[in-house]
C-alpha cells in the first residue's frame, strides 16, 4: 500500500546519495529526511554504491517513476553529468548536492561546495601550523575518484605557495582506516622525518594517527583530516588530531530537499546556496558535537 | 599371414623415465600390416607408457621410430594422428556435456561450406553409418554422460576407428564391456586387419589374447621380453614370460567351511534399477553375482551398502535387522565394498598411495584430539603394498601416476586395510594382471577361510564360475537364476541372464 | 505452477527444459516486482532494464566463454577501465574518426586479454592468478595512462554509443543484442564453440583428438578481453568520461551472471542464453529494488537472498527430472 | 642459483623441494628489497610485516581449508565486516567482559559460515553461488546492525587484540601465529584434515570410503566464517572502530594468498604453510613498495607483475624435477 508512487497531491523528490556506506553521507540523509518530513514530501532514496553508472541508471528510474524533481549528489563530477542531462532532457528539476558536477550550469541549483575548498583548508592550517616548512605526506582517497581528485588539487593548490615544504610522500588509502594505519606504520619504519600527514578523509586520518601514536610520534607530526565525523572531532577533542574539516552535511541535505520542494512547487530558487567548510580545531570544537 | 604382411613400424630401443622409474628399458618392436599384434605385461610393465609414446602423448627419452621405413618423432596427440595413428585409452576421457557425435568427431568436425560452422546433420550422419557399419546401437545425438560406461566404450572405439588410421592401438578396451559386445569388438578388429592396417591390442585377459592375436610381444619391468606368433605359444608360457616364474592354478579356490548367514537381504527393491531381491550370504562363502552389463549388480550391491538407499526392502546381518542409510553406517556394519570404477568412485587420484590407503582405516587409527598415529599408519600401508606388490616407487607417490592395474590394487588395499567381515568386490580384477589375479582371489579365499563372507560380481564367467561357492544371477534388476557349484553350467547361467532379453525378443 | 508450465513448454523439449527452472525463478521475480511497483512494467523501464544490463551483460557473454573452458577471468572490470580510457583519449571532438576510437577500444582489450591467454594456456598459470595479477596491472596502466584523472570532453560521435537512440531504443541494448546473437552462434554452431566445450569438459581428451587446446584457452581469453573493451567503451560513453577507476568489482557480477546462468565453475557446461537470464535477472534485481525504494542496506540482504534462491529454485526443477 | 638452492635444501627432502620455487621466490623479492631499501629488514619493519598480514593471513587460513575441498569462499570479508560490528557493539568500556566480546565475533562468524555450509553441502549449491549471496547479505547485515555509521568509543581491553605488545611483538602476530598452527596440527595430523583433502580429491570416493562428506564440507565453511570473525575482531580492535564497510573485497587478497601458495583451485591440493607463504608474499609486496614510496598507480602494476612472476617462478622450479 506503501507504493502508490507518484500520487497527484503529494510531491515525490528523487534523491541519489553517492555512497550510503560513507558515514558523511549518512549525515546529509540525516538532514534530508528531517527536512522532508517537516515539508510533507515523499523521497525515493537511492545508493549509488560509488559509481556514476548506477546513478545514471537511477536517474533514469527516477524519470520513469515521474517524480517531481530530483536530488543528485554525485559521485564522480564527470561521470555524473548525463545523470543531469537526462534529468534536464525529461523536464525535471535537479537539484545538486554536496558534490560538483560538471555540467553545473544546467542544474536548477547547487546546495554546497566545492571539495577543493576542503583540500585547501587542510592544507593551509597544515601550512600555517608548520610555518611554511616541513616535510609532509598526503594520504589519498581512491585513485581517480572525483573526492581525491578534487581534494588533491586544493592540497597542492596550496602547498604549491610553500617552497619550504615538501612532499616527501603520496598514497592512496582508499578512504579506509586499517590501510593508512598499515601505510602510516610503513612510511614510519622506512625512517621518512614527516612532519605533518594529511589524510584526504578523516578515517585515514585516524589510521594515520594510530601508527604515530604506537611510534611514539605523537608530539613531532600533525595530523588532519576531513569530514568532522564523531571519532575525529573526538580525537581533536582529546588533541590528537590537530584540526577536522567540517562540512554542513545536515544543512546540505536540509537546503537540498527545501530548494527541490520549491521548485517542484514552481517557486524560483536561487541557483546557489553556498555551505561553506568550517575548520574544527579545538578552540571551535563546542560547536559541532 | 607372415608373406602378406609387411612392417609398417618399428620401434627401436625405445627408453623413457618418470620420476623414480624406468617405464621403458631399450624396447624395440616390430609391428607389420594385416596383424593384431598383442601386447602384455605385468600392470606398470610400460605397455601403456609405449603405446602413449607412440601416440604422440609422452616423448621418449631415446630410441626410434620408424613408420613405413621413415624416422618419425611425433611431439603432439595431433601428429601421430596425422601420420594414421589412432588409440583407444585405458582410461576412458569422455567429454560428458557433448553429443556422442561430437565427441567422436570433436577435432575434425564435418563443417558447413568451407565454413567454420559445424554440420552437424553430416556428423550424425556419419556416426550413425560408422555405428551400423560396425554393430552398435547408439544415438548420435545423446549426450555422452548420459551413457552406460560399456556405451562410451564402445563410442571410444568407433571414434578411434574412424579416423581410419594405419595404426589402432586398443588399450585394454574390453575392461569395461560385455561378452556380447567383445564378440563385436573382436569382429570390427578382424574386418579392420583386413583393410591392409595394423591393430596394437592391450588386454590381461587371456582367452581373448588367444582368439584375438596374430602376434604376442610380452614386457616385463619396462623391458622387452620376447615377439612370439600367437600360434607357438601356450598360456603358460606366455605367463611365465610375464611373471618371471610359474604361476599355476589361476583359480585356485579352496574348500572351506560354510558357517552361519551372515548378511541377509529380504525384499530389497530401488525403483528403476532392481526389484524383490532376496538372498543370503554365509560365513566362509564366496557368493557370486553373474549378469549382463547393465543388469543392475552394482546397483544392488551399492545400494546394500548404503550409497543409494533401497526404497524397501530390510537387511540383516548376523540375523539382526540393520538400517544402513550412508557407506559409513555399512563400514562400522563391517562391510567393505570395492567399486567397479577405480577413477570415479576408488581412488583420491590427487593424493598419495599411503593416503589413499588409509582413509577408510582412518577412523580407527585415531589417537587423542583424532591425531592419526602415522607410526601404525605407515606400517599398515607398507605391510599392503608389499603383500599386493603394487608397483610404485614409493608410498607417498602419487596413485595417479600409478599404471591402471597398480592404481586397482590400491583400491583393493584401501578396504582390506579397513579390515572388513562381509567383503563385497564389483569386478575386482579389471585391468589387473594375472599375478595380481592370483593374488586377489587367494585374498579371496583366505578371507573365507577366516570364516568371512565374500560378495562378488564379475562379468568374466571363468572367474565367477572358478571362484564362486554359490552364484545368483540377476537380470534387468530381477533374480533369474540361483546355482550352487555343483551345478554350474555356463550355457545354463547366460541363459538366466538373458532371461528377461530373450522374452522380450521372442 | 510446475506442473502447469511443464505442459506448456513441451517437456519433450531437453534443451528448455534444462534451463526453464531458472527462466521461471526468473518470471516469478519480474511477476512479483509487477505487482510490488506499477513502473516496472512499463516499456520505457523495461528498457532501462534492459541498457543497464548491457555493460555486465557483455561482460557476462565473455565471461561465459572463458568458464565453460574451466578458466576465470577477474581482470574484465579493470580491463574495461583500461579500454575506456585509452578509446576516450582519441575521442575528443574532431580528433580521430568513430571508427578509429572504437578499435582503439577494442584492440586494448583484445591485446590485454591476449596477454591473459599466453599466461594461462602457454605458460601454464592457473587462470586465477594470471587474471588477478592483470586485474592489478591493468587497473595501474589506467591509472598511469591518465595520471588518475578521468579522460573528458568527448565527441557527440562517442556519446551516441552509450546515449544515443535508435527508433526509440537505446544504442547499448542493440550492441548487447549483437554481442549475445553472435556469441549464441559461435558457441553452438561453430567448430570452435564446440571445441570450447571439448576443452572444459576434459582437455585432455580434446588435446588426445588432437585439438590445439592452448589456442582454444587463448581465444578465449581474448574474447573476454574484447568484450571488457567493448564494456569499456560503453561505460566510458554512458558517463561520457573515460574514468581509471571504472569498472571496479565487474568481475564479481560477470561471474554471478553466468553462474546463476547454470555454467559450471568446472567447465565444460554452460550456454549463452543462461547467462543472459543471469545478467537479466541481476539487473532486474537491482532495477525493482531502487524502483521499491528498497533502502540500500536492506536491498544487500534481499539480492543476496533472490539470488540464492533463484538458483536454489533452478536446482529444485532441475532435480524433478 | 636453482642449482645452489637444491644443494643446500637436500632433495630427498621432497615436501619442503615441492614448495621450495615458491620459497625462493619469497626469498627474492625478500632480499631485492632489503637492497632497495634498507629499512626492509629492520625487525620493526618485520614485525610491522607480520601484523599487516595477520588479517589477510588469518582469513587466507580459512580459505585454504575451503579451497582443499574444491570450494570457494566470497564471504571472508563481508563476515569480517558483521564481527567487527558485533563485536565492536559489545565492546564499548566497561559493558561486557571481554571473553563475551571475542565469542560474540567468533559465533556471528561461526554462524554465518554454518548456514554457508548449509547452502553448499545440504542444498548443494555451488559454492561460488551461495558464498556470493552471502558476501551481499552479510555486507546489507552489517550496515542494517549499525544504520551505516561505524561503532566507535572501544574499551582499552578490546584495543589490546589488536593493537597491544607481549614481549615487543605485537598481539596480532601471536594470534596469526596460534591459527597458522593450530591448523597446521588440524589440516596434517587429525583425521578431519585427511577427510578434507579427500572430500576436494574425489568427493564420491571419499563418499563411498565412508565419509560424510557433507559434514566436511560444512565444517570448513564454519572454520572459514569463524577465522573470518577472529578477523574482524583483530582489524576492528586495531582501527578501534567497527565499521560496517570493513573488509570489502578482503576475498580476493586471500584467495590470491591461497593459491600462490600453492593449493589448486580445483581441490585436493595443498598447504597452510603454502598459504603462510603466500600471505607473507602480498604482505612483503605491499609493504616494501610503500617503503619505496613507489607511486600508487604503479605500485599496483608492480604488484600484479610480482604476483605473476613469483607463482612462474614456483612453476618452473617443480616442473624441472
Ligand atoms: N605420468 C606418469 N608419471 C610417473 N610415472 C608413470 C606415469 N605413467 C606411467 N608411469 C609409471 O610407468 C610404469 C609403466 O606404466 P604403464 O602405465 O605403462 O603400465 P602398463 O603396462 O600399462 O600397466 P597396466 O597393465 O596396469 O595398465 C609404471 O611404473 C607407472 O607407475
Ligand atoms: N548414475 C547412473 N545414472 C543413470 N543410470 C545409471 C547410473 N548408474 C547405472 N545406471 C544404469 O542402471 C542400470 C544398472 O547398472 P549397473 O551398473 O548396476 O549394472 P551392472 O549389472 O553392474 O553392470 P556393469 O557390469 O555394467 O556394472 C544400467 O542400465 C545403467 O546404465
Ligand atoms: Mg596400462
Ligand atoms: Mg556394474
Amino acid at each position: 500500500g506503501a507504493q502508490d508512487e507518484t500520487s497527484n497531491d503529494q510531491i515525490t523528490i528523487g534523491v541519489t546519495y553517492q555512497n550510503m556506506q560513507n558515514e558523511f553521507i549518512l549525515s546529509i540523509q540525516d538532514g534530508l529526511r528531517a527536512k522532508a518530513e517537516e515539508l510533507g514530501v515523499k523521497v525515493i532514496e537511492q545508493d549509488g554504491q560509488g559509481s556514476a553508472e548506477k546513478q545514471i541508471s537511477q536517474v533514469e528510474n527516477f524519470i520513469i517513476q515521474e517524480v517531481d524533481a530530483i536530488v543528485l549528489n554525485p559521485f564522480d563530477k564527470d561521470g555524473c553529468a548525463p545523470a543531469l542531462d537526462k534529468a534536464v532532457a525529461a523536464g525535471i528539476p535537479v537539484i545538486v548536492v554536496n558534490a560538483m558536477v560538471s555540467n553545473i550550469e544546467k542544474a536548477n541549483a547547487y546546495v554546497g561546495s566545492e571539495d577543493v575548498v576542503a583540500g585547501e583548508m587542510e592544507a593551509q592550517y597544515i601550512a600555517d601550523l608548520l610555518g611554511g616548512k616541513g616535510n609532509v605526506a598526503i594520504i589519498h582517497g581512491p585513485n581517480g575518484h572525483s573526492a581525491e581528485i578534487q581534494r588533491t588539487i586544493g592540497n597542492k593548490n596550496v602547498l604549491g605557495k610553500y617552497p619550504d615544504i615538501k612532499i616527501l610522500a603520496e598514497q592512496t588509502a582508499n578512504w579506509s582506516r586499517i590501510e593508512a594505519l598499515n601505510l602510516v606504520e610503513n612510511w614510519l619504519t622506512s625512517g621518512m622525518e614527516l612532519n605533518a600527514i594529511l589524510g584526504q578523509n578523516d578515517e585515514m586520518a585516524l589510521g594515520a594517527y594510530k601508527a604515530i601514536e604506537a611510534a611514539g610520534k605523537q608530539n613531532d607530526i600533525f595530523v588532519i583530516g576531513i569530514d568532522a565525523i564523531p571519532d575525529a572531532l573526538q580525537s581533536v577533542e582529546d588533541g590528537k588530531l590537530v584540526a577536522t574539516v567540517f562540512q554542513d552535511a545536515r544543512g546540505q541535505g536540509a537546503g537540498a530537499v527545501e530548494l527541490a520542494y520549491k521548485v517542484a512547487n514552481g517557486e524560483s530558487i536561487p541557483d546557489l546556496l553556498n555551505i561553506p567548510f568550517i575548520l574544527v580545531t579545538k578552540e571551535n570544537l563546542a560547536e559541532f558535537k | 599371414m607372415e608373406n602378406n604382411s609387411e612392417t609398417i613400424l618399428e620401434m627401436d630401443n625405445i627408453c623413457k623415465s618418470f620420476p623414480g622409474v624406468k617405464a621403458l628399458n631399450n624396447v624395440s618392436i616390430k609391428f607389420k600390416k594385416r596383424t593384431v599384434h598383442t601386447l602384455m605385461g605385468e600392470n606398470g610393465a610400460g605397455k601403456s607408457t609405449l603405446m602413449k609414446v607412440l601416440s604422440g602423448i609422452y616423448q621418449m627419452d631415446s630410441g626410434t621410430m620408424r613408420l613405413r621405413g621413415e624416422d618419425v618423432i611425433f611431439q603432439t596427440p595431433a601428429s601421430a594422428l596425422n601420420h594414421g595413428i589412432a588409440m583407444v585409452h585405458q582410461e576412458l576421457s569422455p567429454i560428458v556435456d557433448l553429443s556422442v557425435a561430437e565427441n567422436m568427431f570433436v577435432g575434425r568436425e564435418p563443417v558447413l561450406f568451407k565454413l567454420p560452422v559445424i554440420n552437424r546433420k553430416e556428423m550424425n550422419k556419419k556416426a550413425n553409418a560408422l555405428f551400423e557399419e560396425i554393430g552398435i546401437k547408439i544415438d548420435p545425438k545423446r549426450r555422452m554422460g548420459d551413457l552406460s560406461v560399456a556405451e562410451m566404450q564402445m563410442v571410444e572405439i568407433a571414434k578411434a576407428i574412424s579416423y581410419d588410421a594405419e595404426i589402432l592401438i586398443l588399450d585394454e578396451p574390453t575392461s569395461a564391456i560385455s561378452d556380447a559386445e567383445v564378440s563385436v569388438l573382436f569382429k570390427i578388429i578382424r574386418n579392420y586387419t583386413q583393410k591392409n592396417k595394423a591393430v596394437i591390442y592391450i588386454s590381461h585377459k587371456m582367452e581373448e589374447i588367444f582368439q584375438i592375436s596374430d602376434e604376442i610381444t610380452v614386457l616385463r619391468d619396462g623391458e622387452f621380453i620376447g615377439t612370439n606368433p600367437a600360434s607357438d605359444v601356450s598360456e603358460k608360457e606366455l605367463i611365465k614370460m610375464m611373471v618371471g616364474r610359474n604361476l599355476n592354478e589361476i583359480f585356485p579356490k579352496t574348500e572351506t567351511k560354510i558357517g552361519d548367514v551372515s548378511l541377509r537381504v529380504e525384499n530389497l527393491s530401488l525403483s528403476g534399477k532392481f526389484s524383490n531381491i532376496s538372498f543370503e550370504a554365509r560365513r566362509g562363502e564366496i557368493l557370486g553375482i553373474a549378469g549382463l552389463m547393465g543388469a543392475g549388480r552394482s546397483e544392488l550391491v551399492e545400494s546394500i551398502f548404503g550409497v543409494h538407499p533401497p526404497e524397501s526392502g530390510s537387511l540383516y546381518i548376523n540375523g539382526k535387522e540393520v538400517k544402513i542409510r550412508s557407506p559409513e553406517d555399512a563400514i562400522d556394519l563391517g562391510m567393505a565394498l570395492i567399486t567397479e570404477d577405480r577413477k570415479l568412485t576408488g581412488l583420491n587420484l590427487k593424493d598419495s598411495v599411503k593416503n589413499n590407503v588409509s582413509i577408510v582405516f582412518l577412523k580407527k587409527l585415531a589417537r587423542a584430539f583424532s591425531v592419526v598415529d602415522k607410526g601404525r599408519e605407515v606400517s599398515s600401508v607398507e605391510e599392503l603394498i608389499k603383500k599386493l606388490s603394487i608397483k610404485t616407487p614409493s608410498r607417498n607417490t602419487n596413485v595417479s601416476s600409478l599404471s591402471g592395474g597398480n592404481q586397482q590394487k590400491v583400491v583393493i588395499a584401501k578396504w582390506l586395510l579397513s579390515d572388513p567381515n562381509i567383503l563385497i568386490l564389483d569386478e575386482p580384477t579389471r585391468g589387473i594382471d594375472v599375478g595380481a589375479k592370483a593374488e586377489v582371489h587367494k585374498l579371496m579365499n583366505q578371507f573365507t577361510e577366516e570364516g568371512k563372507t565374500v560378495i562378488m560380481i564379475s562379468s568374466e564367467m571363468p572367474e565367477i564360475m572358478g571362484m564362486s561357492d554359490r552364484l545368483l544371477v540377476l537380470s534387468e534388476g530381477k533374480l533369474t537364476g540361483h546355482f550352487q557349484r555343483s551345478e554350474f553350467d555356463q550355457e545354463k547361467i547366460l541363459a538366466c541372464a538373458m532371461n528377461h532379453i530373450e522374452k522380450e525378443s521372442n | 505452477m510446475t506442473a502447469i508450465l511443464k505442459n506448456i513448454f513441451n517437456i519433450s523439449n531437453k534443451k528448455l527444459l534444462k534451463d526453464y527452472g531458472l527462466v521461471l525463478a526468473f518470471m516469478g521475480i519480474c511477476l512479483v516486482l509487477s505487482i510490488l511497483s506499477p513502473s516496472f512494467i512499463k516499456p520505457a523501464n523495461l528498457l532501462n532494464i534492459l541498457r543497464q544490463t548491457s555493460i555486465n551483460g557483455i561482460l557476462a557473454v565473455g565471461m561465459t566463454f572463458v568458464i565453460i573452458t574451466g578458466g576465470i577471468d577477474l581482470s574484465v572490470g579493470s580491463i574495461t577501465a583500461v579500454a575506456a580510457v585509452v578509446a576516450s583519449s582519441f575521442a575528443h571532438p574532431g580528433e580521430h574518426s568513430i571508427v578509429f576510437v572504437i578499435f582503439s577500444g577494442l584492440g586494448v582489450g583484445l591485446l590485454l586479454g591476449f596477454i591473459n591467454g599466453l599466461f594461462i594456456a602457454k605458460a601454464k598459470l592457473a587462470p586465477f592468478i594470471a587474471t588477478l595479477g592483470m586485474m592489478t596491472i591493468a587497473r595501474g596502466m589506467a591509472l598511469v595512462y591518465t595520471s588518475g584523472r578521468p579522460v573528458i570532453n568527448l565527441s557527440d560521435q562517442y556519446n551516441y554509443i552509450g546515449g544515443g537512440y535508435i527508433g526509440g531504443i537505446p544504442v547499448p541494448v542493440y550492441i548487447y543484442g549483437l554481442v549475445v546473437i553472435i556469441s549464441f552462434f559461435v558457441l553452438r554452431f561453430t567448430v570452435f564453440g564446440r571445441r570450447v566445450y571439448a576443452v572444459g569438459g576434459n582437455e585432455l581428451s580434446a588435446k588426445y583428438s588432437g585439438i590445439k587446446t592452448s589456442n582454444i584457452k587463448t581465444l578465449v581469453y581474448m574474447i573476454s578481453g574484447m568484450l571488457s573493451g567493448l564494456a569499456g567503451i560503453v561505460l566510458s560513453s554512458r558517463v561520457m568520461s573515460g574514468n581509471p577507476s571504472a569498472g571496479t568489482s565487474y568481475e564479481l557480477d560477470a561471474i554471478a551472471a553466468v553462474v546463476i546462468g547454470g555454467t559450471s565453475m568446472t567447465g565444460g557446461v554452460g550456454t549463452i542464453f543462461g547467462t543472459v537470464i543471469g545478467a537479466l535477472m541481476i539487473g532486474v534485481i537491482n532495477n525493482g529494488l531502487d524502483l521499491l525504494n528498497v533502502s540500500s542496506y536492506f536491498q544487500q540482504i534481499v539480492k543476496g537472498s533472490i539470488i540464492i534462491f533463484a538458483v536454489l529454485m533452478d536446482k529444485q526443477a532441475n532435480s524433478k527430472d
